[in-house]
């Protein structure tokens, strides 16, 4: 039987992955920020789950105006890095995990979540320096990767209460699956930032560190009630993406154990958090 | 089976919070209509071929779109403030000033009219405090 | 204030479609058919609903398997006929209500409905048959048109009760509508139909009238409870586009006055099945 | 708020059952990826160029997709049944048929192997009655 057996939550920067890129991990700059992954990377490496539901967002790379989607789970064998402007990163494709994904959408859309299915895509940096974060620079990815992207672009994203629920739904749905896989669900996106407008650079260490308080505790109510307009007004206007973390974090069910966290400012424009959580219900 | 009836929030109420936050545009639905051929102008750098014809001659490129002149000058100066004025996404937007060699660093500094050493310390020091840039009528 | 003011349910033939275009409604076959919609034709004459919210599935035509959403709501400016194989059907672009559909959409995703925004698509005879059957031949289309696709193709389509409770999130996203507009929501496809397989041809006129009768009541439960699986067996593989029907049900609330109703086997391989019902609420 | 616990239906289950209607393949997801490619293809008809390119040469335009070579000939043959059976869809089939002008009555009811008047007239006189062929296990 497939389990969850941990979440990770992470920022996902884009110059997070262009610092890898360019082999600029160790300036001044940018140390501390990597030095709080290496425990991560320890523990990855002891963990080697085969799959990863890697919740992220779209920045306007596999969707552009045409087509939003709210919630849309990958059920392709690969994805290729997107050019975003700059050409793609040099990390390696993306594999997935068809049978399980397809498992998971058709297990949600029977559970009255409204998936959008994707087969083909490319992957932007929400998800491909969440995997550089975690692992470093490997010839191949060591985990197979199921994208679930979640629409925090275009107004209303979903609510953070939806996200929790989707999140218990997506629990239920890989305990269904028969194949013995240890799988791991990611949350990234956030912390505290604001990409626009005369604002931009706004960063709230302190609520931040009790929104990852509340994450490695075991009351999802007060988590799920956060109306989108406080992390705007908190955290800046893409501090939404933080509505992601709940996806993941409802998937681990109502108790965690915290056995990792990490905060640091700044990456770029943005204030980084990093929690890992075990299960513990 | 039930017909559940959750507290349902009213949409004009919600998007209207969104007005209320000091120097910030939500993209919005209204927004996202008043600026979809310049933030599809933009997504179109995402090709290579499309930036060297874009870098060759961006006034023929932009003239391409079915974009207005305002939002078509807006791009052409770099005007990332007047651009979100005009519906641009910064998601887009960021198509545009990648091309140009630009990090969103260098980039979204040049929104905050602060130059690009004060805000890049300003972030180093902590960013910017959300003391008194949360709400425009509750001051705080 | 926007309000629904009826709902229509009828098949979405392909070749009903070809048998206008082509000027054969008068012969034999397919007299009768054309016949029962006279009454409606008339009706709508006088309603002159200035918005039709239509429910209908694509029918592969703007969604490959690429993409897979399980609601999709056109939130564009106009839509063209899409070319199924045989050239785009000679009838009219079809005029999108922006204003109205993104509030709808804003509305639902606040409503926890995980909906698919889509700007541009082509639209396929699922769409423009009913359209064709309601008005006729005109040189533009009398109403504005929010096409709000749903996947019954690729399994799990959405349970009939989600169908239900979406429709009834539609009707209080449409109250919610400043603009004082006259609102009808069709639900198409069915019913009967089989278009694969030896069993082809299956067509189940005792379910249909039942499936008929109860729409024309005042009990949803019964309807919402309708498992895939029955549509399947009873009505043959691609009466599940009945799934749709609910939508349109459930947006006019508990009590409904049917208005008109008609059935007729066959349209190529298919049973026809129409009605028309105002909210009686 | 409240974690909703309705009574999950399991989507084994779910799944078992579409197995068990006589003559029938619903089209699930083991069957979309078996097909996938072939569903493409067929999409690609969609386009009156493409369709130009088919008609012209069948083997040539087919042998571009990463079919298997029992779908290439399920397609080339006509073989709808066998087109369903390697994982075709019966929508993105009909631009095949559609492309070479069948409408659905006549393609739909090579299936069957009755021969087209017989199906047509059974049409007409109401329809394949749904008697035992709703259950291959409940014989009804
Ligand atoms: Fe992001
Ligand atoms: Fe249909």
């Amino acid at each position: 039987m497939a389990r969850i057996t941990a979440g990770v939550a992470t920022s996902h920067v884009p110059a997070i992955g262009a610092a890898m890129d360019l082999k600029k991990t160790a300036e001044p700059y940018w140390q501390p920020l990597f030095a709080g992954y290496d425990w991560s990377r320890q523990w990855i490496a002891q963990e080697k789950p085969d799959v990863v539901i890697l919740v992220y967002n779209d920045h306007a790379s596999a969707f552009d105006m045409k087509i939003i989607p709210t919630f849309a789970i990958g059920c392709g064998e690969r994805y290729k890095p997107a050019d975003e402007g700059w050409g793609p990163r040099p990390v390696p494709d993306v594999i997935g995990e068809p049978d399980l994904a397809w498992h998971i959408a058709q297990s949600l859309i029977l559970d009255e979540f409204d998936m959008t299915i994707i087969n083909e895509m490319d992957v932007d940096h929400g998800l491909t320096v969440p995997l550089s974060l975690m692992y470093g620079q490997p010839e191949a990815w060591p985990c197979k990767v199921i994208p679930l992207a979640v629409n925090v672009v275009t107004y209303p994203p979903p609510s953070g209460n939806r996200c929790w629920r989707l999140g218990e739904a997506i629990a239920r749905a890989v305990e269904s699956f028969p194949q013995d896989l240890n799988v791991q669900i990611w949350g990234t996106g956030g912390m505290s930032h604001q990409l626009q407008g005369p604002r931009a650079g706004l960063i709230n260490a302190e609520w931040d560190n009790r929104f990852l308080d509340l994450m490695s505790q075991n009351d999802g109510e007060a988590l799920r009630a956060i109306p989108h307009i406080e992390y705007l007004r908190e955290t800046g206007s893409e501090g939404i993406e933080m509505v992601m973390w709940l996806i993941m974090r409802g998937a681990l069910g109502q108790a965690v154990k915290p056995l990792h966290r990490h905060y640091h400012v700044p990456a770029s424009n943005t204030a980084v958090g990093h929690l890992v959580l075990e299960p513990a219900g | 089976m039930i017909t559940e009836d959750p507290r349902h929030q009213d949409i004009h109420e919600y998007l209207a919070e969104f007005e209320d936050i000091p120097g910030t545009r939500v993209y919005t639905a209204a927004r996202a209509r008043q600026g979809y051929h310049m933030n599809q102008f933009a997504m179109s750098l995402m090709k290579s071929e499309n930036r060297v014809r874009w870098l060759a001659d961006e006034r023929a490129y932009i003239d391409e779109w079915p974009m207005t002149e305002d939002q078509k000058q807006a791009i052409l100066d770099r005007d990332y403030n007047r651009c979100l004025e005009l519906g641009g996404n910064i998601y887009f937007l960021a198509k545009v000033f990648s091309t140009d060699g630009l990090s969103f660093l260098q980039a979204v500094g040049t929104m905050t009219g602060m130059n690009p050493e004060d805000y890049q310390a300003m972030m180093i020091a902590g960013g910017r405090s959300p003391e008194g840039v949360r709400s425009i009528k509750e001051k705080r």
